[in-house]
């Protein structure tokens, strides 16, 4: 079957960052450079190929994009200066917004304003909600101190509500993340092949997406900085951080000023380090730009840094104020907080930069899963 | 014959020859041969000292015939017949034996290295023995040039010649000159405008006092040899013209393929299928509409039109590659949006400026698609209705391994460059030959690629293979060069290891006149005998061997010299065995 | 001749035949009345075709006794080379007579073969022997009365050259009686005799010098015919209508008979002057002629030369570089 | 001493010739019991010549030329091929074995060939064994 070209799918490629598409003359140096191409998964030239081609199609069935990690390698071989490293990136950010059936992803990425709008419009949503709303419910705030001297958080922001909202958001952001995935599982294994994988071989493999979510074995492989390590502490504080809020709410948003070696703390406090480790490697790498990685950023992707900087700050400020009994500067904290946190979740996590955390593992998964397909 | 006198010298060149082959050795035998007056070794032959040591004995010893035995003749034995003459003999009274090439560098035996080294002294000693002195000849060379071919190339080397006062006869077969560059609307890689390049060219040409310029005119017939040649041309104005001439500068040029006969791209059926020189043309015109008088959308440039391919021409045409570059540059500045495909096989961009042409290019927002040549060529094809495009190309996409289809309004043919069908008859004129793809073979492809095997008949330009416009004028310029040089000496060398007739034993057979790849040889009714013009002879020797009477001696490899060479190459080995 | 100073001595003559037909020995009588001259002229002292006269005989005479031997016939036996040895010893001038004794002749075609195969052919296969003892011919064998001696048959035939010193060389198959008359007059006179080792009784130049047929450049062959093969025009060039004419590679002196009798040379004069080997030369100058030029279509061109060395080397094969099949 | 073929070659000056240097500069080995001759082309090898070098006692002949198309002097090669094929004929007549007798093209470039050209001939001549031409002329001893 021949596939009809679309010259114009390049111009909105440019949408996604991606520069001098054209300079790419395939000499294949990329491909060979590249320590996770493989046999099979053979990248970045020949998905340069079909993005200079425009066949939106082919791309969609791609799964090699998420297999990339950005080492850097591609694009500091390049004879020709094509930047086949940052070409992978965007067309992951392309990937995003076409696996994304919304549509939102799309505007994300290619309207700065669309997305601004968003994050104010439900920075003001959490803000009313907090000043208007709440209160109205009876929920105010007080100056009135616990017992060890601590802010009565509890009593601003209720344990239940909260937590109930932060399960709504997580299953809303799920489900859509989710539905996402399955379209880009749908696409790279079915739609667009004649070959089909046993439902065995997706259990058997299952252990992979785990292990990938939380290990990143290919990152590892791919990166020589140690880039790994700081981005596994910002991915593995980030986690903690997220299950300990959804799950472990009431455990986690205490009044009382436990000793600092509680776990609860302990685990705070790491999940905090781990967050400001990784953001400070990031900010700065992307600051000086010494890194290839770090040189071609994204709008969104500073938008992302920015706003879970400002969400570990605010939480970290939070934290200081309750136990230091200020409760005027930590009711404040915590609705900055909320107001960051909340359209950080909602946008990025299923919409944008924040994606990937899902793609990824399931990339290597569905990876595995194509090489034992068998034909239909 | 006077009594041979022969000095022997084996040379270690240094460690290159001495430390596979025992030189001493082998000096000391050839010593006890019959006519060897001395024989020595010495570390480097080549050297002054080595020579002025030849030179030494030549005089004291009064030697007639000189072997060395060093390195491959190929290098070194100019250097000796030169020390050889200096000591008054004759320089092909010299023999060479090739020990080093092919002994000491070869073999890893010293005894068989030795051995070896012995047999090809001997060889050469017997050799020497038969050797007969012979004299360098010149000709004198009539300093008017005829020029074949008004294109770039040739009006150059005309130009040339003639602002350095020297006659030009210019021959063109066409009404104008200029050649394919007039065609052109820009160059690559400056994209500079052609027209502005040849223009000033054609007019200089035109009213310069020194060339006499023949239009509408083709030579038949050119008969003489370097130096002296003469031809009748046709001319419209005033008849037959006799023209004589030292020189000849073959400038025919190359004409485009024809690509009707590549079914796959439709020419000639799709009005919209153009070849680069009707796309040039369109270009100069300064309209580019399709055949429906609209502006295309998308624009396809195919490389390789009957390029590189074992069915049309195998050969690469060099130019087209850039030339469709060029096409971008000149699209973009008309047509800003207009989708513009580059479907190419290999993209070359060997010359100055070009590489970095290419890249620039590569940002004029156009997509490459490359194709196998060896698979299958694209395929032209008519679009439906709802395509919303004029045609489209099927092809397999080599870079993606994806069957694609291209939407395109026109498509632009990058044909192949070959020769023109009537280069036989130039070839039979004046006597060069022609490689498989009919163009002009140099006399050497690295170190005199301008000059043919024939003397005085220089070939510059494009009817030498597929060439830009630099390197035209840079071959016709240095074409200029040589055959200025020829007319300030007034003579040149010929050849002179001729072959010749021994007139007493011809019998007239005839046999030879049709060996003879240079038309060397003629039969003289009179005398009854072949005759060979020694200027027109390369001695290939090819005739001698071909005279069933023994009559015809192929000077410096004689029947008698091969011979004793022969029985010398086998003297000591049979010895031994 | 060192006697100048008796007047009119008659010259000591000798004619003998080796391995040969005859021809040669005819030959000297087709002199016709000049025969009366040669006779005036000289003595016959030994010539085994026309006079008795025993081998001791001679043996008997004294060394460089005899002025002028006419050795005609190849080398093929001890008993040729014996004689020849003799005669060499005998005569003051050796003149290797004929084809066959200057280059081996017709005999020499013998040298395709081994003497065992010969003898297996003769003595056993040919059609009309009936030898069922398988008996051969031996060198000695005893009798009653005593040992009965037959000359050794060679492996080899060889030209007279081969075997002893040779003075002169007068060719053909058989020579020209003119050619004779003119040596054995400059013998006597010892006037325009040329150096020891010289062909004599021929032209230099070769045989196409005096041919009468039209001659061109036009020698292009794409197939070659026997002569019976082709209409022959009587006019053209043998070799330009494709047959093999050896003409061009043999020493002219014959009259060019045969091709006046419109059949092509075959090359019993032997080679001119500046050629060793006739039939190379003729095959280096035939294989210049083929009008082919991929391998499959220059093989089919030469299949149609069926027996090569038998045609080039018709007359000359013991004397030719090879001398013989090798076995 | 042990049999060791001897291969007396014709090397055209301006492509085998140079070839047969270039394997030299390039130091590659090969056997040494080759003599090689050089002619300006292949052209100029006539029968006279091999037939020659084999009753001087060559165990085998090797030609080289120019490939067909590239001759120096346009078809010398062409002409030395006709001429070598009817050689070959006479030859194998002669009961010479037609392998001892070869034409090859080498060109200039093509040294690492002629190495190989000529260690895959000694091959073939070590099996055929030595030429038996000498032992079947006894022309030598026959005139003394």
């Amino acid at each position: 079957m021949s596939v009809r070209l679309n010259p114009d799918l390049r111009n909105e490629l440019v949408q996604y960052g991606i520069g001098d598409w054209n300079a790419c003359y395939h000499c294949g140096t990329c491909t060979a450079m590249c320590p996770l191409s493989e046999e099979g998964f053979l990248f970045p030239r020949k998905k340069i190929r079909l993005m200079q081609m425009g066949l939106g199609d082919q791309l969609e069935a791609s799964v090699e994009p998420w297999l990339c990690y950005y080492c850097g390698d591609c694009t500091t071989t390049c004879p020709r200066d094509a930047n086949p490293g940052e070409l992978m990136m965007s067309l992951r950010r392309f990937m995003t917004s076409r696996y994304d059936w919304t549509g939102l992803s799309k505007k994300f990425y290619t309207s700065e304003v669309w997305e601004l709008a968003w994050i104010i419009f439900f920075a003001i949503l959490v803000v009313l909600s907090f000043v208007i709303v709440l209160p109205s419910f009876g929920f105010h705030y007080t100056s009135e101190l616990t017992a060890d001297g601590g802010v009565k958080v509890n009593s601003f922001a209720p344990i239940r509500i909260i937590e109930t909202f932060d399960w709504a958001m997580a299953i809303i952001v799920a489900t859509l993340l989710m539905s996402n995935i399955l379209r880009m599982y749908y696409a790279i294994i079915w739609k667009h092949t004649n070959t089909k994988v046993s439902l065995w071989v997706h259990i058997r493999e299952l252990w992979l997406l785990i292990y990938n979510f939380m290990v990143q074995p290919k990152f590892s492989k791919c990166d020589s900085k140690g880039y790994w390590v700081s981005h596994w502490f910002l991915m593995s504080g980030y986690t903690i951080m997220f299950i300990v809020i959804v799950v472990f709410l009431p455990w986690f948003q205490t009044e009382e000023i436990l000793p600092v070696y509680d776990p609860q703390r302990l685990l705070g406090y790491y999940a905090t380090f781990g967050l400001l480790f990784g953001l400070f490697i990031a900010i700065v790498g992307r600051v000086k730009k010494k890194e290839v990685k770090f040189q071609f950023s994204h709008i969104s992707d500073w938008l992302f840094l920015a706003m879970l900087t400002l969400t570990v700050i605010t939480g970290i400020l939070i934290h200081i104020f309750r136990i230091n009994g200020m409760p005027m500067a930590t009711y404040i904290s915590y609705i900055a907080h909320m107001a960051i946190l909340v359209p950080m979740i909602l946008i990025e996590v299923p919409f944008s930069k924040w994606s990937h955390l899902a793609y990824r593992p399931f990339a290597v998964y569905i990876a595995q899963l194509k090489k034992n397909a068998v034909p239909r | 014959m006077e009594e041979p006198r022969i000095g022997v010298y084996v040379c270690w060149c240094g460690t290159n020859i001495a430390k596979m082959v025992d030189v001493e050795q082998v000096a000391d035998e050839v010593s006890k041969l019959p006519h060897v007056t001395i024989s020595k070794t010495y570390k480097y032959m080549c050297s002054d000292p080595g020579q002025e040591l030849i030179i030494k004995d030549i005089r004291g010893h009064k030697l007639n015939r000189v072997v060395v035995a060093a390195c491959s003749p190929r290098i070194h034995e100019l250097t000796f017949r030169k020390a050889v003459e200096k000591a008054g003999i004759n320089p092909y009274l010299f023999e060479m034996a090739n020990i080093r090439e092919q002994n000491s560098w070869v073999h890893t035996d010293r005894t068989e290295a030795t051995s070896k080294a012995l047999d090809l002294v001997v060889a050469a000693i017997r050799r020497v023995q038969y050797h007969e002195p012979l004299q360098k000849r010149s000709v004198n060379v009539d300093p008017a040039t005829l020029v074949l071919g008004g294109g770039i190339a040739g009006m150059a080397a005309a130009l040339e010649i003639a602002n350095a006062g020297k006659q030009v006869y210019l021959v063109e077969k066409t009404d104008r000159l200029g050649g394919q560059v007039a065609k052109f609307d820009l160059t690559f890689p400056y994209l500079s405008s052609a027209r502005q390049l040849i223009q000033p060219f054609i007019q200089r040409t035109e009213n310069h006092p020194n060339i006499d310029l023949f239009l509408n005119t083709e030579i038949k017939e050119v008969t003489g040899y370097i130096g002296n040649f003469k031809s009748k041309v046709e001319t419209a104005e005033n008849g037959t013209i006799e023209l004589n001439f030292g020189n000849i500068i073959v400038a025919v040029g190359l004409k485009p393929f024809n690509p009707t006969v590549i079914s796959e791209y439709g020419y000639g059926q799709f009005p919209d299928v153009i070849t680069s020189l009707e796309f040039e043309e369109m270009l100069s015109n300064g309209h580019l509409l399709t055949k429906y008088g609209k502006e295309p959308r998308n624009i396809a440039i195919i490389h390789c039109v009957g390029s590189r391919n074992k069915k049309y021409h195998e050969y690469c045409s060099r130019v087209c590659c850039m030339a469709a570059l060029k096409f971008v540059h000149e699209i973009r500045a008309c047509l800003s949006s207009a989708n513009i495909f580059e479907i190419y096989a290999d993209m070359r961009a060997y010359g100055k400026g070009h590489e970095e042409f290419y890249a620039l290019t590569t940002h004029k927002q156009i997509i490459f698609l490359m194709y196998d040549q060896q698979e299958s060529l694209p395929v032209i094809r008519q679009a439906n209705r709802n395509d919303n495009c004029n045609m489209i190309i099927e092809m397999d996409e080599k870079l993606s391994g994806e069957s694609i289809e291209v939407p395109v309004d026109m498509v632009v043919l990058m044909v192949n460059m070959e020769a023109h069908e009537n280069v036989k008859e130039v070839v039979r004129a004046v006597g060069v030959s022609l490689c498989g793809n009919q163009f002009f073979i140099e006399k050497h492809p690295k170190l005199d690629p301008v000059a043919t095997t024939t003397g005085g008949v220089f070939i510059v330009g494009s009817c030498q293979g597929p060439k830009d416009i630099p390197d035209s004028v840079a071959q016709a310029r240095a074409a200029a060069a040589r055959i200025l040089a020829s007319i300030a000496q007034g003579s040149v060398a010929v050849e002179v290891t001729t072959a010749s007739v021994i007139e007493h034993l011809c019998c007239g057979c005839q046999t030879c006149i049709r060996v003879c790849p240079y038309d060397a040889i003629s039969y003289n009714e009179e005398k009854q005998a072949s005759e060979i013009n020694e200027v027109l002879c390369k001695g290939c020797g090819t005739c001698g061997s071909a005279c069933p009477a023994g009559a015809i001696l192929s000077k410096h490899f004689t029947d008698t010299q091969i011979l004793a060479e022969i029985t010398g190459i086998m003297s000591m080995s049979y010895k031994g065995a | 001749m060192s006697d100048s100073s008796i007047p009119n001595p008659k010259i000591k003559l000798a004619v003998y035949w080796g391995s040969a037909c005859g021809g040669c020995c005819v030959s000297v009588l087709d002199t016709h009345e000049k025969l009366l001259d040669i006779v005036n002229a000289a003595d016959l002292v030994f010539w085994p075709i026309a006079m008795d006269i025993k081998y001791k005989d001679v043996e008997a005479m004294a060394d460089q006794s005899i002025d002028l031997t006419l050795f005609n016939g190849a080398v093929r036996n001890s008993e040729n080379k014996h004689m020849a040895e003799v005669l060499r010893k005998k005569s003051k001038v050796l003149v290797a007579y004929g084809a066959c004794a200057y280059m081996g002749g017709i005999p020499g075609l013998a040298n395709f073969h081994s003497r065992e195969e010969i003898f297996k052919r003769v003595y056993e296969e040919s059609e009309s022997t009936l030898n069922p003892d398988k008996v051969r011919p031996v060198e000695e064998f005893e009798v009653k009365e005593g040992v009965l001696k037959i000359p050794e048959f060679f492996n080899d035939v060889y030209t007279l050259n081969q075997v002893v010193d040779v003075d002169y060389f007068i060719p053909g198959c058989p020579p020209q009686s003119e050619r004779l008359v003119e040596v054995f007059t400059a013998v006597i006179t010892g006037i325009g005799l040329p150096p020891k080792g010289s062909v004599v009784g021929a032209l230099e130049k070769t045989n196409c010098d005096e041919c009468l047929r039209k001659k061109t450049d036009n020698k292009v062959i794409k197939r070659f015919y026997r002569p019976w093969e082709i209409e022959d025009d009587k006019e053209t060039c043998f070799l330009e209508q494709g047959v093999i004419c050896m003409g061009p590679a043999t020493r002219g002196g014959c009259g060019v008979r045969c091709v006046t009798g419109h059949s092509p040379c075959r090359g019993c004069y032997g080679p001119p002057p500046n050629s060793t080997d006739p039939g190379a030369k003729m095959m280096s100058s035939i294989g210049t002629m083929i009008d082919a030029d991929s391998p499959e279509e220059i093989d089919e061109i030469i299949e149609t030369i069926v027996d090569p060395a038998g045609l080039f080397y018709r007359f000359s094969l013991p004397g030719s570089i090879l001398g013989r099949k090798v076995l | 001493m042990s049999y060791r073929p001897t291969i007396v070659a014709f090397l055209c000056n301006w492509c085998a010739y140079t070839g047969a240097d270039l394997a030299g500069t390039s130091r590659l080995h090969y056997a040494p019991n080759i003599r090689i001759i050089r002619v300006m082309c292949s052209g100029r090898v006539e029968p006279t010549f091999i037939l020659k070098a084999f009753q001087q006692g060559a165990d085998g002949v090797l030609v080289c030329g120019c490939h067909p198309g590239d001759c120096h002097y346009h078809e010398g090669n062409y002409k030395c091929l006709r001429r070598f094929k009817l050689i070959q004929k006479y030859v194998d007549q002669m009961g010479i074995e037609k392998d001892r007798l070869r034409l090859e093209w080498i060109s200039a470039s093509e040294g690492q060939q002629f190495a190989e050209l000529v260690n895959n001939m000694t091959k073939t001549l070590l099996l055929l064994g030595p030429v038996k031409i000498q032992r079947s002329l006894e022309v030598q001893h026959l005139k003394q």
